[in-house]
């Protein structure tokens, strides 16, 4: 076996500074509330749709209460209010707003225990309908055995979720055990979630709560006939996370990409606005089951491999404590790892060797998620399949979680169906022809793969430290991540941040704060 | 477009992207671009993208391309010819013939000519088969006699007279300059010549051999890759049967 | 054939050889794989074989196949648009632009539109520039601004006309749809309508950009994989210097 | 590094085992010769050129004095007596026979002393020539670097020698350090080489000493402007090797494929006529400098790469033996072995990290000929692609000497000139990526890799302890190699064996003995 021999002082130096980072973010999460979080509360309680020009339902009702200075008290209550004073369900609440009907903060504030006779119901309804998804997931892998690992993961970006799912059925019928919808081009930059079923898309498809049915509906269907269970997944990051997140856990997405600081420094969202965000976001993942992933490939894809490695570690080391403080288990932390480096290289392979197996080391219960070469992928479709060979025997060889196959065509084009396929064959290959070969080799003493490793987690450590001292927004503010430049107060949707009144309330997250036993650490 | 007439698909329905690689005797710059791009639309693609471009030396340059075809094909207008036989595993092979024919049959096989591939013939001939499918000589309805590599036609026919075979099966895998086509038709001429074609059945096979094509040369059958010992055994009772 | 014309090498000199792969909407079988040799033969191939058939499931099947075209094209007809300025190294233009403008040059530099790939702009642009050639920055002769990712293109004309640009630098990355042609074609007429268009240079760049077709699109150049700032900032410098 | 643990007694038993094998044929070799060697003999005294039906003259003066039965004292003799008795060139000598105005064997003898005064100048400067040209090779590659290991060699097949020079040119300055000009189909059944430059073929392009001398000026050419010495190769085995041998030393080829038993396995050639054949055209490689290669690689072409691993160390050892016989040096000993195994196999990684171990560690010092994938290539390119990488990488990762690139089109045609830039590609990168990481790795205890090593050695000892006790013939006419019965008395060109005379005189080998230093072990 191909075991590293990593300084244990330096491993836990490494999760001390993590700690220290995140840890002094109670102030944000205990005392603010988003927009999209109070969209979020919304779409649980049962509220949907969208007028016609678009705009959904969720964002009607949350502007309304910010123009009417309620929103301060969370969107929970004004709405439950008006149901009980005016004997409407959530959704026709919603309607009267939207049609100018009804101004919620015009109507007296019942009784505390009176509002919570509303809410309570609804929660405990929504709430039991994602534990269910949850159950449901769980049983089919019982029944038809559990994912394979590394799981062959493949996306489908055509921006018609019809072709879509004509690509993502044909996928799983050949081997892939995840299905990813890549989203339309920066839809994390839409402070709202499009509505319905959609066919147009740049560089990929909208997350919509119809267009996840659609898939999630195809793939049960596949999965019944494959006799395997096929998952699911999108992404949350940007201006809508815990939205995003909500949507996947009532539609039983099965993972979740859900980077903690992909929005601030590869979106310009405002820090603040991010990161409470993802602590809903990811409080919604935990209590779903749902597997979350990472995005420290995008460091890479601006950085160079070698030299920003430990940026990778250090983000993945951030990541899992902001996960741990949302409830999320390791066994549902998918980091992030890419193999970018340079093909031209010596020993690039070598080198990576070394990077793939700090991270299995470093987090050895996460199903970590492994990214193909993308930035020195070129038009040459015949030297990017050697590169995605290179990756998928890496993967195999060190046991990374999930295999995001890369594609031959990567430089060219968002996958076309034989791309895709011929990226399975690819993996399915590798990953038989070197099944156990690691059993057969063990590193050599002293040898250059463990000192490289530890070099890396030694340059993270020191980093991670200084940031600890700094503070992580003001590490932002001064460009320490990803080379750029994130000021707290700058960056799109801090406007949607505010401070909770002492009698605001989030039914959800308290409920979930229950169940995940989240109570202990404030 | 009518409804039954199919396009390349990319990975929307008929858009017609295909991918493309090949080499000019061009430099490997923007001239030496152009004219490959120039190439494919004047072989008719609506649109072409060469999206790879590496140097070969000594004046040939690789193009790497995805281009755009208009052209469709009339599904339904699509004819092909296939063995239509029913295929059946040995045991049930050798009871057909016993029940059908009462004899055994006799074959005679030989990779032909300068062609000394004889992994193809040997799947299909030899005993231990080709996977986990037995070779004719287990069968009890075959007399297998297998001449092996680089057999001269005319020995063939002489061995196949002899043995009074009821079929001949050749192999061709080298197809270099049509080769194997050359050597197919030398073999069915002498046969003609020799009176040999209606006394017994001539089936081809090889990785480029297909029934259409054997069909064209004159043959009763073609076989190409993947093909086993079950096929072409079946084939030949089925068809002797037929024949009484 | 004209002794100009040349058609693919695969191993004789205009044997007309090609590689090419596609999936079409037939199953994986003797009929689909007959589909896809007609559709060759329909698209003008003089011959073509279908090596590899792999079943995508779902409807669809992969071929892989060789063909032969008789197309050829003619190599002294061909035309093409290429940066015709020399390339100096940093030191050179930058003395160059002290000798014939004496004054530096201000580029104004973007990601347009929805496109969100700034590396490629950065790579020209930024300090440390790309493939060990510093990027604009760092030239004494240039006040490069680099506005980044995903700016609006009435943002991008406004800065430049803020700080009368000599030049802008644009990027599109994403081509799905062909997006970049009209993000392009935006810019370059909003430039128009704001009488901006002849004030500067307009320049762009991008992975699938040409100078052909940027001078199509009314740019003054384009830039494609694999270019680098000194090409570029060569290119401002003497333009503007032949402009006075 | 990757080191084996072989079974020291299985090693020793395997050389005793194979020098029985061999030694038992010196009353083959010492009191036997045959027409090849004969026109070989000629061909060195120099006569060379072709009737206007293509018959050699080398060939008709054998013929003649075969059919006037004075071909057992060795055509030398006569030759020269001819020379002497009507003061003529060896040539015209030739040509005098062929015009019929001559009957060699109807001129008295001369004194053996006035014929040797005749014969020994010719030897004398021909084998000057040989020195000359093994003395360039290496003067060139003192100038230029040794060659890389693995070395790239490829492979051009277009049956006409002039586009085989284009595209031989334009892979050597893509990086290719060793050229093969594939022979057209079974030339090894043709019992004469053709004269002349070439043209047509099929599957290849006729192996004659004016295409030898085309591509060696041309790489010669390329060397000098990559500042690379650009070896090339071609193919002895057959009817005509030690002709082949001879022409290969006078022109400078750097390798030849010369395997002992190849001829009779899978060409039906007569067991005698090529163990005698490859024992003195072995004696003109190892005099002219000339690398060997031996075609171990065809028994996996028909038989299974795991079940018959052995038979390819088993015919290694007998190769080895058989050339040190004539008197080829361990570094000259390019031994085969190929990367065969099923990709459909779980492990096949593992299992042939085994097998190439197992070559390299036998025969430390044999720059081992690698043949990539071949029977499982399919038409499927982009699989076939990955195939060959694998053996790149494991090229790289073993250190194999000679890497004999596959081509994605393997199963299709012979190669197109892109086909081989592209197999180019493929090593350059696989060779860059893993270039050291065997030095961070070694082989866990008791490893699987191990464990198959020394099951696959026990099985060729075994094997060839049989054999050795049989005598290679026998074994031979049982079929015991590649499952092919050979007779000791069948194959084509027994009746080209003839006993010699007592004062049969072979003036070459004489003098290449004396040189080689092989009259010790007679
Ligand atoms: C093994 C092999 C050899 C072995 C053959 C050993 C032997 N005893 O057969 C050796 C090393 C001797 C060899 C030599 C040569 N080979 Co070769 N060889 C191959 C190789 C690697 C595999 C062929 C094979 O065994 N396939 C496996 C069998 C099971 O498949 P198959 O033949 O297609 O047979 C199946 C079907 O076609 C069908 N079938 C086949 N025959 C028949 C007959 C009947 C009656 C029926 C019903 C069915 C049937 O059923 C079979 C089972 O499904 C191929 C490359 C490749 N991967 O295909 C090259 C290949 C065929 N060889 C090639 C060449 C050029 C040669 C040489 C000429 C090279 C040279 N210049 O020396 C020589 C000369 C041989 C000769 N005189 O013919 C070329 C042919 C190019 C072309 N298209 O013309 C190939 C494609 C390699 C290449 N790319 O250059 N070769
Ligand atoms: C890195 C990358 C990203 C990063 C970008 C980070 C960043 N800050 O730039 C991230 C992860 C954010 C990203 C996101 C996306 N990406 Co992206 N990405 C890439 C990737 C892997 C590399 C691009 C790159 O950096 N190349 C290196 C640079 C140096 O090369 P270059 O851009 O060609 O630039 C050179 C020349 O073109 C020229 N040049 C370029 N611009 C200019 C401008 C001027 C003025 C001049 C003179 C010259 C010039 O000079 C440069 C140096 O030589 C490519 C795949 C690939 N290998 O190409 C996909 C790729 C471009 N992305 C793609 C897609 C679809 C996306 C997404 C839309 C996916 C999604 N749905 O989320 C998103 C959305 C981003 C957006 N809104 O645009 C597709 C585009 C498909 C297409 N042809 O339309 C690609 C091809 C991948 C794929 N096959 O799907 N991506
Ligand atoms: C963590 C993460 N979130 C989101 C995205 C993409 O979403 P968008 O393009 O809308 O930012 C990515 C793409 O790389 C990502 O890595
Ligand atoms: C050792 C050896 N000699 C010769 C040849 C080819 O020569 P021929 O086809 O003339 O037998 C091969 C081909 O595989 C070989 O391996």
């Amino acid at each position: 076996m191909l075991n590293l021999d990593l300084d244990q002082q330096l491993v836990q130096r490494s999760r001390i500074a993590a700690q220290q980072i995140t840890g002094a973010f109670s102030w944000l999460f205990d005392a603010y509330s988003s927009v999209s979080i109070e969209r979020t509360v919304l779409r649980f309680m049962g509220i949907d749709g969208a007028l016609k020009g678009g705009e959904p339902l969720p964002n009607v009702v949350v502007d309304h209460l910010v123009a009417k200075q309620g929103i301060s008290k969370g969107a929970a209550i004004w709405v439950a209010n008006a149901m009980l004073a005016k004997g409407l369900s959530a959704q026709q609440v919603a309607d009267e707003v939207a049609a100018g009907t009804l101004v919620l903060t015009d109507l007296p504030l019942a009784k505390a225990d009176a509002i919570f006779a509303v809410i309570n119901p609804l929660t405990t309804k929504m709430l039991k309908h994602i534990s269910g998804q949850k159950a449901k997931r769980e049983e089919s892998f019982k029944l038809f055995g559990p994912r394979r690992s590394p799981a062959i993961y493949v996306i489908v970006a055509t921006g018609n979720i019809y072709e879509d799912v004509t690509q993502a059925r044909a996928a799983a019928r050949e081997g892939a055990d995840i299905i990813a919808v890549i989203r339309s081009t920066a839809q994390s930059l839409l402070d709202y979630v499009p509505f319905g079923a959609t066919t147009e898309g740049f560089g990929g498809t909208f997350a919509t709560q119809e267009n996840f049915r659609i898939m999630r509906a195809a793939l049960d269907e596949v999965s019944e006939e494959e006799k395997r269970y096929i998952s699911l997944t999108n992404y949350a990051s940007g201006l809508c996370m815990p939205e995003i997140a909500a949507m996947g856990a009532i539609e039983r997405l099965d993972l979740m990409l859900n980077d903690a600081m992909y929005g601030i420094l590869f979106r310009d969202i405002n820090p603040k606005r991010t990161l409470l965000d993802q602590y809903f976001a990811r409080m919604i993942n935990a209590y779903a089951g749902i597997e979350i992933q990472t995005g420290e490939d995008n460091y890479l894809t601006t950085s160079d491999a070698i030299d920003k490695a430990y940026t990778v570690t250090a983000s993945q080391l951030i990541n899992e404590s902001f996960a741990l403080i949302s409830g999320i288990k390791p066994d549902k932390m998918g980091l992030g790892h890419a193999y970018e480096i340079d093909p031209e290289l010596e020993n690039s392979f070598t080198y990576e060797l070394a990077h793939a197996l700090l991270t299995k080391t470093l987090f050895p219960d996460a199903p970590v998620k492994y990214m193909p070469p993308t930035k020195f992928a070129s038009g040459n479709i015949f030297k990017t399949h050697l590169m995605d060979a290179m990756f998928n025997f890496m993967g195999q060889l060190t046991h990374q979680g999930v295999q995001l196959l890369g594609m031959m065509t990567e430089a060219i084009h968002t996958p076309h169906l034989a791309d895709r396929s011929l990226a399975i064959e690819n993996a399915q290959y590798m990953f038989k022809a070197v099944k156990n070969l690691d059993e057969s080799l063990c590193l050599a003493p002293n040898s250059f793969v463990n000192r490289r490793a530890n070099e890396v987690l030694q340059q993270a450590v020191e980093f991670l430290e200084t940031v600890a001292k700094d503070g992580l927004l003001n590490a932002m503010a001064k460009g320490e991540f990803a080379e750029i430049k994130r000021p707290e107060n700058s960056g799109k949707g801090l406007d949607g941040v505010f401070m909770c009144d002492k009698d605001y309330y989030n039914p959800f997250m308290e409920a979930m704060k229950q169940e995940l036993g989240l109570w202990a650490r404030m | 477009m009518g409804k039954n007439v199919i396009r390349p698909y990319g990975d929307t329905l008929n858009d017609g992207k295909m991918q493309l690689s090949f080499s000019l005797p061009v430099s490997a710059d923007a001239l030496g671009k152009e004219a490959a791009r120039l190439l494919l639309l004047q072989m008719g693609y609506d649109a072409a993208e060469i999206t790879g471009m590496r140097d070969l030396r000594e004046g040939f340059t690789h193009f790497i391309a995805y281009a755009v075809t208009s052209c469709g094909i009339d599904k339904s207008k699509i004819k092909v010819k296939v063995v239509e036989t029913e295929v059946m595993d040995m045991e049930a092979t050798d009871a057909y013939i016993q029940q059908h024919l009462g004899r055994k049959l006799t074959v005679v096989g030989a990779c032909i000519e300068s062609d000394a591939h004889t992994v193809g013939i040997d799947a299909i001939m030899n005993m231990k088969g080709y996977n986990h499918r037995y070779g004719l000589e287990r069968y009890h309805g075959f007399n297998a006699i297998n001449m092996g590599a680089q057999v001269p036609s005319e020995e063939l026919l002489a061995k196949a007279r002899a043995e009074n075979a009821d079929a001949i099966l050749v192999s061709q895998v080298v197809t270099q300059k049509n080769i194997h086509i050359q050597n197919l038709t030398k073999l069915i001429e002498l046969a003609e010549a020799e009176g040999l074609r209606h006394k017994m059945l001539f089936i081809c096979g090889g990785p480029r051999i297909s029934h259409e094509l054997a069909i064209e040369l004159g043959y009763d059958a073609g076989f190409g890759t993947g093909s086993y010992a079950t096929d072409v055994a079946s084939f030949i009772a089925i068809t002797m049967a037929k024949k009484g």
